[in-house]
């Protein structure tokens, strides 16, 4: 059985290790400063004892008074995942890094949400439109897309 | 096996376009290749040609009218997508699946396992080049579990059939021992078709040691399901993180060793068989009662967010659900197996031949429908 | 290998996206309405029957015995057609097991899936590439009017806004018995339609058509 | 068994007439002109129809069963439909190398049988180096195609069309290797005396040449296992992707007139041709032709296709040096010990032939797969 | 890439097909022979019963995409609804089966009929009486079972050998 690891369990070492970087720890996720997540997840990728080697998914949700990208990481060897989050309080260009330095995987979801719900992600290779083409108007996962 | 080309004449690259259109694309995929001669230098994947935005559709549906929807992300497995939507909503709104409907559940996913993997099979054999025998073969196989398909829900390929708490209706009389004479004609299938291209010297050619993803690139990329097995990681959500009664079964995860294509073609095969033994387990076992629990059409879960995942044919189907608790999703995500598989395409093709890019292409296995969505 | 470096290629890829983006708006401009079906010989009945002489009954029988099929399958009903055309149903019984890759060669496509704006350019530029006679049968409620995606944002509604449209199979998908049936209908309308009408129209092997 | 006969050394000089032949000489032109144009496309539109058939028969299917009285006018319906579709002519092409290529493509398969005896002495012209014209003007198709790969302006037509010219180049010494063995046997280039000298078919006395020849004849015709021009799932229809109408016909109707003709040959030089009892001559040639065409739909309906690499690899690392073997085991035969009964030769060659590709499968190797990039 | 096995594996493939050759093709050849369709077919239209249908438009909210068109009046006499259009777009519809399901009188079917195609687009849409239940548009049994037993057994291809069998 997969654990899913509760943001209580590593709160502490993160706290250590990254002091300030977490903005709330939630019953199931970790919610990170979106400047200091690359360096959480990096932490979070190769220190022993975690090892969450295998990102699931990466998505993106729009809740009117900020973007939230999620991010849910798994360690295969210890079966366990923890889903990290960031916010982006603004609307008219939200930034989060890019992981795709730490997993390659996160490159086609990265220009997904770009595309589609239209946070930058800063550090992305080939950050273009992948679903829909040059001059569509709008981004139309977010809430106030009009056709 | 890899030897650097000794450049005795300059060449010139150029670009070939493959797709939208094209016969092996497994749909409307397009690649922008460069290539120098016959030898794959890069690729760059241009997607969106069946994208109609799904996710944005889900936000206007009800929970359960979302379901005809999820039949058509991957529609070449529309039960294991039902089974993971409606998982995700049940997770989300704490809703208990009665001991028959879980039965019936697993019963359809291992059959869509099964007519999933002969297309896969079929299909990438075909890439490879065998005049549409082997695919004509598998299709065969597929239309009789189809028919069981047809049987229970009234349709061959858009199946919407099971509901957050259940499934819509219960089996007939005449399904479990359809099953069985399924069960048993598909062993003979599998037996008699290794014997056509198992030990084929000219597959063994073509496949073997032909676009190898290693483990470690496998594990970065997020690759799941039978092309992460085929590279050596045992991992099946289905012995990993049980859901449903897949606890119960007896069933073993086939892995192998060297990630080329060979070796994708072989766990899919192996996974057939372990899908007919885990039939074979739950068809003696289906109890009797209620198939369906007690939730209202409009279903309104409790505000919060929910991520369910399942080993769907293709690797990790999963849906992450925010409510709003109204009738319908806030935000409604689904994890494409197909398009995180992609994501080591570029790495395996380089180097290779154009012939090898559409097999190597073929054996991931992938649905357009669910890497647009 | 060593390759030049300075990949100067006609177009740089950021260039094809964009010249891309123009088609499909160009497109999506001028596919506001929807192209009327090609109807009208269904109230010729009549005339047809005095008319028809052995040539026009060889011709119709040799076009209509002998479909092949473009490959232009986006989606789902794509495997309802290879059903169709697999080991149960079988189309080649009627000669329709060629599928045709290059569209040149190809007489009847059968728009087996959703069509999304992005796509809607490439499904006009094969129509434009099959050579006369040609037909189309819009398969699925996705091929008719757009089906449950209609309310998206990238989905064109229905196929009759691109290409006209002989003959429409609802379903969603359609069972192959359901597409058979739709080809043995369009059959009957080669068998109808005007095929020969005056020598002067008849298609000229020697004549240079550019596409 | 002489080597050197004087029909050799002679000048070439034409048998045109054969001794039973009751008209004169431009009879005998006219009537088999006439006669190999009606045969060839009587027996394309049969090969077609056997292909498709047979085809779907062994992929469980049944094939084209409504044209006709069993489907039987399905071949005419096509070509009747084919000649008067419209006549495109890209707007890139070469217009008139796109013109030319089906042309040149289609005459030198039709002159290919100028030579083939139906027969005892019933053929166009009875060439004392007919099998030697044979080999010369098989291989002119090559440029046709080519031409229509460079005039169509078509990437995928130029690909296509490199590798056939590179599997035919290839192709030609295992293959003419081949012949020259059933020629030191027979002692004698013409194929009627070839067949007339046949008392055991060569396919017995040349078992190791007949394989040899088979396969590169398959490769020349773009038969499959290697129909690498045309490689539907890779290059859409390769080299004839831009035509349609008329020229798309004609290059339909090369695909089964060669492989019609290298049936045909292949039926002369090791199946004993036209002889046979009971049956009339050009009734057991036409079987004969028909049987060997049917091993191309079978090996076509079963292998996948080889790549373009190991399609070169098997030419000169496998079959050229087996062929160079073959040739001089043969001579040897053939000259130290001439007048032994060749039944001997028969149990001798084949465990030959066995022990040879045992031999060479251990040391054969395909070639590398990966170029780095 | 060693070339491994002499061509056994090559002649053992081409021993499966010949022996398909030999079989009985799994061909069913349909103008002439039909396959008795699931009995739960959800069939290409939507079969209404007037008497039953109480105007309440379940069925249109249910819908997932709004195919159905129902317009209602209220007859006071009666102290009910009249139903005045029922309308579908059978080429919009996705024969999901939803409404059936929801129908909360029993008063829609699926089709059990599948043979629908069209010349003309304007033809799918279905309206009011062109909706009921007729000879030529049989009801399928879809959530009915008591109409799914009158209908003939469905045909399975597990249940036709075609190949034969090996010993066990």
């Amino acid at each position: 059985m997969t654990v899913a690891i509760s943001a209580k369990e590593i709160i502490s070492q993160l706290n250590t290790k990254f002091p300030g970087a977490i903005e709330e720890a939630g019953a199931d996720s970790v919610l990170v400063k979106s400047d200091s997540l690359l360096a959480v997840a990096e932490y979070l990728k190769t220190a022993e004892g975690f090892k969450f080697e295998y990102l699931n998914y990466i998505t993106a949700v729009d809740y009117y008074s900020y973007f939230e990208v999620v991010y849910q990481i798994t360690s295969l060897e210890s079966n366990r995942s923890v889903v990290l989050k960031a916010r982006s309080y603004t609307r008219d260009n939200p930034t989060v890094p890019s992981v795709t330095g730490l997993w390659q995987g996160a490159d086609f979801q990265e220009r997904e949400i770009y595309d589609l719900m239209g946070i930058t992600f800063e550090g992305h290779p080939n950050l273009k439109r992948i679903f829909l083409w040059d001059g569509f108007p709008g981004y139309p996962l977010r809430k106030d897309f009009n056709q | 096996m890899t030897t650097t080309r000794e450049l005795t004449l300059k060449t010139e690259p150029f670009v070939l376009n493959i797709g939208p259109v094209h016969p092996s694309t497994h749909g409307v995929y397009r690649m922008r290749c460069t290539l120098d001669g016959e030898v794959v230098v890069d690729i760059e994947p241009v997607f969106g040609y069946l994208h109609r935005g799904i996710e944005k559709l889900a936000e206007e549906r009800t929970y359960t009218g979302f379901i005809p929807l999820t039949d058509r992300l991957d529609y070449i497995s529309p039960m294991s997508n039902n089974l993971g939507y409606c998982m995700a909503v049940e997770k989300l709104a704490g809703i208990k699946v009665p001991e028959r409907a879980e039965y019936i559940r697993v019963i359809m996913a291992e059959l869509q396992r099964l007519a999933n993997h002969c297309i896969a099979v079929g299909s990438m054999l075909n890439d490879a080049g065998a005049y549409f025998t082997p695919f004509m073969y598998t299709f065969r196989e597929r239309e009789r579990i189809v028919d069981l398909f047809d049987m229970v829900c009234g349709q061959r390929l858009t199946y919407n059939y099971m509901r957050i708490g259940g499934v819509s209706q219960d089996i007939p009389g005449e399904f479990l021992p359809a099953l069985h004479k399924l069960v048993d004609r598909l062993t003979i299938f599998i037996e008699e078709y290794e014997n056509l291209l198992k030990l084929n010297e000219i597959l063994l050619a073509r496949a073997k040691g032909v676009g190898i993803l290693e483990k470690d690139t496998a594990i970065n990329c997020g690759i799941s399901g039978p092309v992460a097995r085929a590279s050596g990681i045992k991992w099946d959500i289905r012995r990993n993180d049980p859901y449903s009664i897949y606890d119960r079964f007896e069933f073993d995860i086939p892995t192998c060793e060297n990630g080329d294509c060979y070796d994708r073609y072989r766990v899919r095969i192996e996974e057939m068989r372990q899908s007919l033994r885990i039939l074979q387990q739950a068809m003696k076992q289906v109890p009797k009662g209620p198939v369906k629990a007690d939730v209202p059409h409009l279903i309104r879960p409790p505000a919060g967010e929910a991520y369910a995942h399942i080993e769907a044919p293709k690797g990790e189907l999963g849906y992450y659900i925010v409510s709003d608790n109204s009738i319908a999703p806030y935000r409604c995500h689904i994890r494409p197996t197909s398009l995180i598989n992609l994501a080591a395409l570029r790495q395996m093709v380089k180097g290779w031949k154009v012939a090898d890019l559409i097999i190597i292409f073929g054996s991931i296995d992938i649905t357009m429908g669910e890497v647009d969505r | 290998m060593e390759i030049s470096s300075d990949k100067d290629y006609i177009y740089t890829s950021s260039e094809l996206d964009y010249q891309e983006g123009q088609l499909i708006e160009e497109v999506k401009a001028s596919s506001r309405e929807s192209i009327q079906d090609p109807d009208a010989w269904l109230d010729e009945e009549l005339k047809r029957n005095i008319l028809l002489t052995s040539v026009d009954w060889v011709l119709d029988w040799a076009r209509r015995s002998s479909l092949w099929t473009a490959i232009c399958f986006p989606a789902c009903c794509a495997f309802e057609f290879i059903a169709a055309e697999g080991p149960r149903f079988d189309m080649s019984r009627f000669g329709m097991e060629i599928l045709r890759a290059s569209p040149r060669q190809a007489d009847l496509m059968i728009t087996a899936g959703t069509l999304t704006w992005k796509m809607a350019p490439n499904v006009r530029r094969i129509y434009n590439q099959m050579p006369d006679p040609k037909w189309v049968i819009a398969m699925g409620a996705c091929g008719i009017s757009g089906g449950i995606f209609r309310s998206s944002y990238n989905v064109v509604p229905g196929y009759n806004k691109i290409v006209p449209v002989d003959v429409y199979v609802p379903g969603c998908p359609p069972r192959p018995e359901a597409l058979i049936y739709a080809v043995q209908m369009l059959q009957k309308k080669i068998a109808k339609a005007k095929v020969v009408p005056d020598l002067s129209e008849l298609p000229n092997p020697l004549r240079k058509g550019k596409k | 068994m002489a080597i050197f006969d004087s029909a050799l050394i002679q000048p070439l000089a034409m048998q045109v007439t054969p001794p039973d032949w009751p008209g004169g000489y431009w009879w005998h032109w006219l009537f088999f002109t006439v006669a190999i144009i009606a045969f060839v496309l009587i027996m394309v539109m049969g090969a077609i129809y056997l292909e498709r058939r047979g085809m779907g028969r062994m992929q469980s299917r049944l094939g084209p069963n409504r044209t006709g009285p069993f489907g039987l006018l399905q071949p005419v319906a096509d070509a009747v439909k084919v000649l008067l579709k419209e006549n495109i002519v890209p707007t890139t092409a070469d217009k008139i190398v796109h013109w030319l290529a089906p042309v040149v493509a289609f005459a030198p398969v039709l002159v290919i049988f100028a030579v083939v005896p139906f027969q005892n002495g019933a053929m166009l012209a009875d060439l004392n180096i007919g099998i030697l014209y044979v080999v010369a003007v098989s291989s002119i198709a090559t440029v046709g195609v080519f031409m229509a790969g460079w005039g169509s302006g078509n990437k995928y037509s130029l690909l296509g069309a490199m590798r056939n010219v590179a599997a035919v180049v290839s192709y030609e010494i295992p293959m003419v290797l081949a012949i020259v063995g059933v020629v030191i046997v027979s002692g004698s280039l013409s194929m009627n005396q070839i067949v007339t000298g046949q008392d055991i078919p060569y396919i017995l006395v040349q078992p190791l040449g007949f394989l040899i020849f088979f396969i590169a004849a398959c490769a020349e015709i773009n038969r499959s296992p290697f129909d690498l021009m045309e490689a539907d799932s890779e290059l859409t229809a390769g080299f004839h992707t831009e035509y349609s109408g008329m020229k798309f016909a004609m290059f339909y109707l090369v695909e089964y007139a060669e492989a019609i003709a290298m049936s045909a040959i292949i039926a002369t030089l090791f199946l004993s041709g036209w002889r046979g009892p009971w049956l009339p001559p050009w009734l057991w040639f036409i079987i004969k032709t028909f049987v060997v065409f049917f091993v191309m739909v079978w090996t076509r309906t079963t292998l996948p296709r080889v790549r373009i690499d190991q399609l070169m690899g098997l030419a000169w690392k496998f079959l050229f040096p087996l062929a160079l073997i073959n040739l001089f085991v043969t001579a040897i035969q053939v000259v130290v010990w001439p007048d032994i009964s060749q039944w001997i030769f028969v149990i001798v060659n084949i465990a030959i032939a066995a022990v040879l590709i045992l031999l060479w499968s251990k040391f054969f190797k395909l070639g590398q797969g990966r170029v780095e990039v | 890439m060693k070339f491994e096995r002499y061509g056994i594996g090559i002649i053992k493939g081409m021993a499966v097909t010949i022996k398909h050759l030999l079989r009985h093709p799994t061909v069913t050849q349909f103008p002439d022979q039909r396959l008795n369709i699931s009995r739960r077919s959800r069939g290409n239209e939507l079969i209404w019963s007037r008497e039953k249908c109480t105007g309440c438009a379940t069925c249109a909210k249910t819908c997932p995409q709004g195919a159905i068109e129902i317009v209602t009046s209220t007859n006071m006499a009666e102290n009910k609804y009249e139903v005045e259009t029922y309308r579908v777009d059978t080429g919009y519809c996705i024969q999901c089966g939803l409404c059936v399901e929801a129908c909360p009188y029993d008063a829609l079917f699926m089709g059990y009929s599948y043979e629908r195609a069209k010349y003309r687009r304007a033809e799918l849409v279905q309206s009011n009486d062109e909706l009921l239940e007729s000879p030529s548009r049989p009801a399928s049994g879809y959530f009915h079972p008591e109409i799914a037993e009158t209908l003939p057994k469905q045909t399975l291809l597990v249940e036709k050998i075609v190949e034969k069998r090996k010993k066990k």
